[in-house]
């Protein structure tokens, strides 16, 4: 039996490389991988927690955030597709008329 | 502990390569095959029914939905210069300060019981076990989210339609419509807004 | 009952919003004449019981509103007001153009009357503020050439003093650990507390009221204000009445913190002393009139916070009436400015491009052509100067009798206010209405006359008979004297 | 309501009523209907002013009347220290003094009225100045009835008001209204001063009602021992302070040497409102108030003393700038200076009844003076400059005969009412308590001094006017009976006036002013006695004075003919006619840098603060645009804001649990 801590070790390298993909890369889409890669990174330390106390509650809760995730995806995809309509790109650094 | 170690390698080398290809569908499928080695480790952690769920939904539907969309929209590689230079090695500084912190932190966990007895609990998850807490304790969660599916959908829907032809002329004078008549309102004389 | 009368004026603003020209015109009209009739009829009636009822419970924050002695005259001298103010300006050419003033007026007006009748610190605060808005509302829409300036320049002073205040109202709930922001159940707890926190509790109380009053560093706004206001005066009128630092000391801050207001008493009575000097020293040489007519009122409040930090009740008995009366002739004095700028027929259109009020000297010898409107005007300086048997004499001399027991000096240094302020208004006076004639002016109408004659009756009647005024100020103003200890 | 309580509270009441009548109605009244309206109100109240001498005369106590009502918050902590509230009561009392005043203010008011009808005859305000006249006597009345000092002070400032109002009667001259507002200002500058003394009083006394606070001096006051039962001694600072502070404020109305500027500029008013106001009773009101008060003058010998001085400095001050002057009003309005120090001389002196006698006196014969000066200006057409006139003895034979009575009383000349009373203040001076050991007698001397000069410019007045052949070029013709009625009355009672106050001399209780004024105004303690043969040469000497003067001023003008260009042109002739130059002083001292400090306060105030303001708005300003460049709207740049945050904190978070 592997001890937990190395599984949420595993899980928070996991999610820093999500997060340093998440500002190196510039198009939407592969930063959208990369927030999908964070979140896959959370429900592994979900799942390991829920085996060291031996409770399916967290297993569960994984359950949920996949199905989050699912409708998470469905509208991230939507607006970058309706961004897309506006201006042929999803270059992020050009979409910038929010400004100060 | 051998097969935690391959898996871990795997999953690594997959995000990795999630984040450093240049093309859209190459990173993709890395990431597809990350998704695929921690469903094999879910299994190492007594979630089997948690395990068939990650590689059916999530690598399947949902990858299968980034690689559609990829395809649709074909977007050139990056052109020009990164107005944001500085970013790059900040991030990779930041990221790996940040993991050396959470690593660091994790391996202070005392494990409250030792694993056996608790995976006992689990009776190796099960689907009749998930389903069981699933239906008792996550009763609310579970129905919320149905709905949260069916308003999700509905978005999507409403995000991307493209309108029939022909009220497209109407759809456009519309919108130039209101804009104008704001701006003429405020303007002019903003006594006449109040009263 | 009390509510009606606090807010009738309100509602009937809300309803006036969607009536145009003479409907909302009367309707505003009977909406102010409304609220002053009920609370004549609560003075007669004598009803002055605290309505209670939990407004925010678990904040312990109650809307607890009552009209006794003082907050009844001062609610009945701003609905008079307000009403003779609007039927003037329904008489008006101009109000076509300014149909707005009608419902901010009367909006102002429910959050004066809510100012005077809160019991509550936290529904005193909301209704502080509130009063606020229409006024700046007023300037705004219907100011002249650079009233956003002054516009801002008010906005930062009140909401900067009434933050202070909320300030020190949480910290005074905190300290003195009562259950409710009632004054009530703060005035007995709040006394008991070391002079060092009171003085700070006091202090943000005095912050917002000195910015009200005006007191002399924080007056900086109110001659911008009257100078750039709309040239009827109602918006003056309305921030006339709208001075209520005085009324707030007298409610608030002295009875809460009485060893912090012995103790920093000699400050303030010298700071009144030197705002009432300074404003009628200023006002002789000021430009035109509105400015001069800030001036005035300046020293007027210099005056009423005199007596209020005299902490003797004599003091403060004059205080507050020389806080309500002043209220009836200065916006009196502003009305009739208006009235002489329409006559000289300012075109109105251009009300935007006009920068200056209407300058004195400019035109001179009026009474030549409009003698009774000479005479009026006369009347109505004279007891805005405090000439006895006018209303203006009782509050001063009472407020300087009073005072002088607690500090002969700063007195004495106000009394020398008595000679500033002839001088100005009558140089005013004899500029306009005295000497070689340069222009002729239609004399007052009938309906001038409908407007004037109830304010120089008020004037003329609590000038001698003020019996009656006084009897209202008794009881509470012993009440808060005798927990002062006042000399 | 009992009736004979509040009969004499109507005397202020009728002439308020005809004011009001007047002004509402005045304009569509046809010309005499005013004058004869207001002149019978002001009778009425003459009438009642006799019934209520008559009523009182006998009674010891002040008749109060009995419809009051509360005027003024007061609060007065009772033996416990309790605070109770005991609010001044709007009243009025009639005693002695006060209903003698009522008789001059009622009956010289209502000749003045009579003879008004005739001066302002074809006056476009016709009706307005009788409105105003009627104003001015019920606020007079008001001041001398009033058993309270702030009911007395209404009164105070009303008759400031009604000069106010009548000197700047024609306002379309600029020149009258600056004169008015130039009273009004200096008066107020008095009750400024009389405000303090009244709230100096209350703090001692705890009360403000006059009779109250001097019958707390009680009768029998010995000097330097305590016998006043509020504790405050003989000549304590309290009370001297207060008396000061009172004698300012009279000095202001009364035109006294401080405050003394605005009354020869008020003879900018007609001549009907100079003989009233400015010579018979709105000045003495000063007087008034001195001897009203006379419990706290008699217990403040140093007070006292200043009041002498300052009414013999004023008095010599009067009469020398009186000698050279040109304008036949400007003569008598510095005489009326002169003859007002005369009676501040005698109140100061602790004689208060003989300061009465003489504002009674004064009142008869100056208004005599100022009225036949009237008539004549009236005849020559409105020319005022003594020099343009001349030999009118033929022209106008009464107003010549009525003005030489005139002449001949205020000079102090031996049958007529002057006399007596100069020789009673001349006498009170030197025997008065307060006299010290030596300023008694200098300023007895001074009013000697004076006594010679009045009799001298006042015969210059004659003769220039009634002597030696026209210089003008009008055609001057006698009064019409309605302004010539008044003069003779006036002439009548020029010379009978002087037997109400007898000298000593010749008996005991032959003096009946000074028994009438026992209990209202009774006299200082401590005069000193003096034999029989020191009165004879005292008055010996005040009529020497008189003569004197009279043949001095007449060799003059035979040495240097009737334009008397000779002394007038000298340095001192010139000093004389600019008023020794008190004016001017004024004007660079007070007024010019007052208006530069206004003025330069308006300044600072509408733009320095503004601009310090400004500052700090803009400081504000700046700082948030400093900020806002933050915002680049790259969302990656948000991003890496948020992963350091992160990073930082469970960095601090994994440090903390290790360290």
């Amino acid at each position: 039996m592997v001890e937990t801590q190395y599984y949420i070790a595993l899980a928070a390298i996991l999610f820093s490389i999500g997060a340093v993909g998440f500002l190196t890369r510039r198009s939407a889409i592969q930063m959208f991988l990369c927030v999908e890669l964070m979140l896959n990174a959370a429900n592994l330390a979900l799942v390991a927690f829920s085996r060291a106390w031996g409770d399916l509650l967290a297993q569960s809760a994984v359950f949920i955030i996949l199905t989050l995730a699912a409708a998470e995806v469905a509208i991230g995809l939507g607006i970058i597709v309706a961004i897309f309509k506006k201006r042929p790109t999803t270059n992020v650094d050009v979409l910038s008329s929010l400004k100060g | 502990m051998v097969v935690f170690v391959i898996l871990a390698v795997l999953a690594i080398a997959g995000a990795i390569g999630t984040i450093s290809f240049k093309s859209g569908i190459y990173s993709a499928l890395s990431l597809v095959g990350t998704l695929l080695t921690l469903a094999m480790m879910y299994v190492t952690l007594h979630a089997q029914f948690l395990a068939s769920v990650q590689v059916m939904v999530y690598a399947g539907a949902i990858m299968v939905l980034f690689l559609f969309v990829i395809m649709l929209l074909n977007e050139s590689q990056m052109s020009g210069a990164d107005p944001l230079p500085w970013v790059q090695p900040v991030a990779i500084a930041g990221g790996i300060v940040l993991a050396a912190a959470l690593a660091f932190t994790a391996f202070q966990f005392k494990a409250p019981k030792n694993l056996e007895t608790a995976t006992a609990a689990l009776q190796g998850g099960t689907p009749g076990a998930i389903g069981e807490t699933l239906f008792t304790k996550f009763l609310l969660p579970f129905e919320a989210v149905s709905i949260l599916l069916l308003i999700a959908a509905i978005g999507a829907v409403s995000l991307v339609h493209r309108q029939p032809a022909h009220n497209e002329a109407l759809e456009t004078t519309s919108e130039h419509a209101t804009d104008n008549a704001y701006s003429d309102e405020t303007s002019s004389n903003p006594a006449k807004v109040v009263a | 009952m009390i509510h009606l009368i606090i807010f009738i004026p309100l509602l009937f603003a809300l309803i006036g919003l969607f009536l145009r020209g003479q409907a909302r015109a009367s309707i505003s009209i009977f909406a102010a004449l409304a609220s002053f009739a009920l609370t004549a009829v609560v003075w007669i009636a004598k009803i002055d019981t605290v309505y209670r009822t939990p407004w925010i419970p678990g904040a312990g924050i109650f809307y607890s509103v009552t009209f006794d002695g003082p907050s009844l005259l001062l609610a009945l001298v701003a609905t008079l007001m307000t009403s003779i103010t609007l039927i003037y300006f329904s008489n008006r050419k101009d109000s076509q153009q300014a149909e707005g003033m009608y419902p901010l007026a009367l909006a102002m007006l429910t959050g004066l009357l809510g100012i005077f009748a809160a019991r509550d610190l936290i529904l005193f605060y909301v209704f502080f503020e509130a009063t606020l808005v229409p006024s700046l509302f007023m300037l705004g829409l219907y100011g002249r050439k650079n009233r956003v300036r002054a516009l801002t320049k008010m906005a930062l002073y009140t909401i900067f003093g009434g933050l202070l205040m909320l300030v020190s109202i949480i910290a005074t709930k905190l300290y003195s650990n009562s259950p409710s922001f009632d004054f009530l159940e703060l005035f007995g707890r709040t006394s008991q507390l070391d002079l060092e926190t009171q003085t700070w509790l006091f202090l943000g109380f005095v912050a917002a009221f000195a910015v009200k009053l005006p007191l002399f560093p924080l007056h900086n706004w109110l001659p911008d204000f009257h100078a750039e206001n709309h040239s009827s005066g109602v918006a003056d009128v309305m921030g006339t009445l709208y001075k209520v630092g005085g009324y707030g000391l007298f409610r608030f801050a002295l009875p809460l913190f009485p060893a912090a207001a012995q103790n920093l008493q000699w400050v303030f009575m010298f700071l009144a002393a030197f705002t009432a000097l300074y404003g009628a020293w200023i006002a002789f040489s000021s430009k035109d009139f509105k400015r001069l007519l800030a001036y005035a009122g300046l020293s007027h409040m210099g005056l009423v916070a005199l007596g209020m930090f005299s902490l003797n009740p004599i003091g403060m008995a004059g205080a507050l009436f020389l806080l309500a009366f002043q209220g009836v002739y200065s916006s009196a004095l502003f009305l009739i400015v208006g009235m002489l700028e329409e006559r000289l027929n300012k075109d109105v259109q251009n009300e935007k491009t006009t920068s200056q009020a209407l300058e004195i000297g400019h035109v001179r010898g009026l009474a030549a052509s409009a003698p009774a409107f000479a005479g009026v005007a006369l009347v109505l300086w004279f007891a805005s100067i405090g000439v006895p048997g006018l209303a203006g004499f009782i509050g001063e001399f009472s407020v300087f009798l009073g005072a002088y027991q607690a500090n002969p000096w700063a007195t004495a240094l106000a009394v020398s206010t008595v000679i500033a302020s002839a001088a100005f208004a009558l140089t005013a006076y004899q500029r306009t209405w005295l000497e070689e004639t340069t222009t002729t002016i239609p004399e007052l109408n009938a309906r001038d006359w409908f407007v004037l004659v109830p304010i120089l009756a008020v004037t003329v009647f609590f000038g001698v008979f003020s019996g009656s005024a006084l009897k209202l100020l008794e009881p509470s103003v012993q009440a808060v004297a005798g927990l002062l200890g006042g000399k | 309501m009992d009736f004979n309580h509040n009969l004499f509270a109507l005397m202020p009441v009728l002439p308020l009523l005809g004011w009001l009548v007047l002004i509402v109605w005045g304009k569509n009244m046809k010309e005499p209907t005013p004058g004869i309206l207001a002149s019978s109100l002001v009778f009425l109240s003459f009438v009642l002013a006799v019934v209520g001498f008559v009523q009182v005369s006998p009674m010891k106590e002040p008749l109060l009347n009995t419809l009051r009502w509360d005027f003024l918050p007061m609060w007065v902590s009772d033996a416990k220290g309790v605070l109770v509230s005991k609010p001044l009561q709007f009243g009025f009392a009639l005693d002695h003094l006060s209903s003698i005043m009522t008789l001059i203010i009622t009956g010289i008011g209502f000749l003045i009225h009579v003879f008004a009808i005739g001066y302002m005859h074809g006056d476009k305000g016709f009706s307005r100045f009788f409105a105003y006249l009627n104003f001015f006597i019920a606020m007079m009345l008001i001041l001398v009835l009033a058993d309270s000092y702030p009911v007395l002070f209404i009164g105070w400032e009303g008759v400031g008001v009604a000069s106010y109002l009548l000197i700047g009667f024609w306002y379309t001259d600029v020149k009258n209204s600056d004169a008015a507002r130039k009273a009004f200002i200096v008066n107020r500058i008095g009750d400024a001063f009389l405000m303090l003394g009244m709230f100096l009083l209350f703090m001692t006394f705890h009360t403000l009602n006059i009779h109250e606070i001097n019958s707390s001096f009680g009768s029998v006051v010995i000097p330097n021992v305590t016998t006043i039962s509020t504790g405050i001694a003989f000549g304590s600072p309290p009370l001297e302070l207060a008396a000061l502070f009172l004698l300012l404020g009279a000095a202001g109305k009364s035109a006294q040497l401080p405050l003394s500027t605005w009354l020869p500029d008020a003879m900018a008013g007609p001549t009907p409102v100079s003989a009233l106001i400015h010579a018979a009773t709105m000045v003495t009101a000063g007087v008034y108030l001195v001897a009203r008060s006379h419990g706290i003058f008699a217990n403040a010998p140093g007070a006292s003393s200043w009041v002498m001085w300052i009414g013999a400095l004023t008095a010599v001050y009067g009469a020398l700038s009186a000698i050279a002057q040109t304008d036949i009003k400007k003569i008598l309005a510095y005489s009326t200076v002169s003859q007002l120090g005369y009676m501040f001389i005698a109140v100061g002196s602790g004689a208060y009844w003989v300061g009465i006698f003489h504002v009674a006196t004064h009142a008869f014969f100056k208004a005599l003076l100022f009225l036949s000066s009237g008539s004549v200006i009236h005849a020559v057409g409105g020319e005022q400059d003594v020099r343009q006139m001349g030999g009118l003895r033929e022209k106008l034979p009464t107003t010549h005969i009525v003005s030489l009575i005139g002449t001949l009383a205020i000079a102090g000349i031996i049958p007529l009412a002057g006399f007596f009373s100069k020789d009673a203040i001349l006498s009170s001076v030197f025997t008065s308590p307060f006299g010290g050991d030596f300023s008694g007698y200098a300023i007895w001397a001074i009013g000697l001094i004076v006594a010679f000069l009045t009799a001298g410019y006042m015969w210059r007045w004659y003769s220039l006017v009634f002597l030696g052949t026209y210089r003008g070029h009008a055609h001057p013709h006698e009064s019409s009976s309605v302004m010539t009625v008044p003069l003779w009355i006036l002439a009548a009672l020029s010379v009978v006036g002087g037997f109400i106050g007898l000298p000593h001399f010749l008996g005991k209780n032959v003096n009946w002013l000074e028994g009438f004024l026992e209990e209202a105004a009774p006299n200082a303690l401590g005069f000193h006695e003096i034999p029989l043969w020191g009165e004879l040469i005292l008055i010996a000497l005040a009529l020497a004075a008189a003569v004197g003067g009279i043949l001095f001023s007449r060799w003059i003008i035979a040495r240097d003919g009737v334009n008397s260009a000779g002394w007038i042109a000298t340095r001192f002739g010139n000093a004389s006619r600019k008023a020794l130059f008190v004016d001017q002083t004024y004007d660079i001292a007070v007024s010019a840098p007052a208006k530069f400090i206004s003025e330069q306060l308006e300044l600072a105030d509408t733009h320095g603060l503004d601009r310090g303001i400004g500052a700090l708005a803009n400081g504000t300003a700046e700082a948030g645009a400093s900020l806002s460049v933050w915002q680049s709207g790259f969302v990656r740049a948000y991003a890496i804001a948020v992963l350091l945050g992160t990073a930082i904190l469970v960095g601090y978070l994994a440090l903390r649990s290790f360290a």
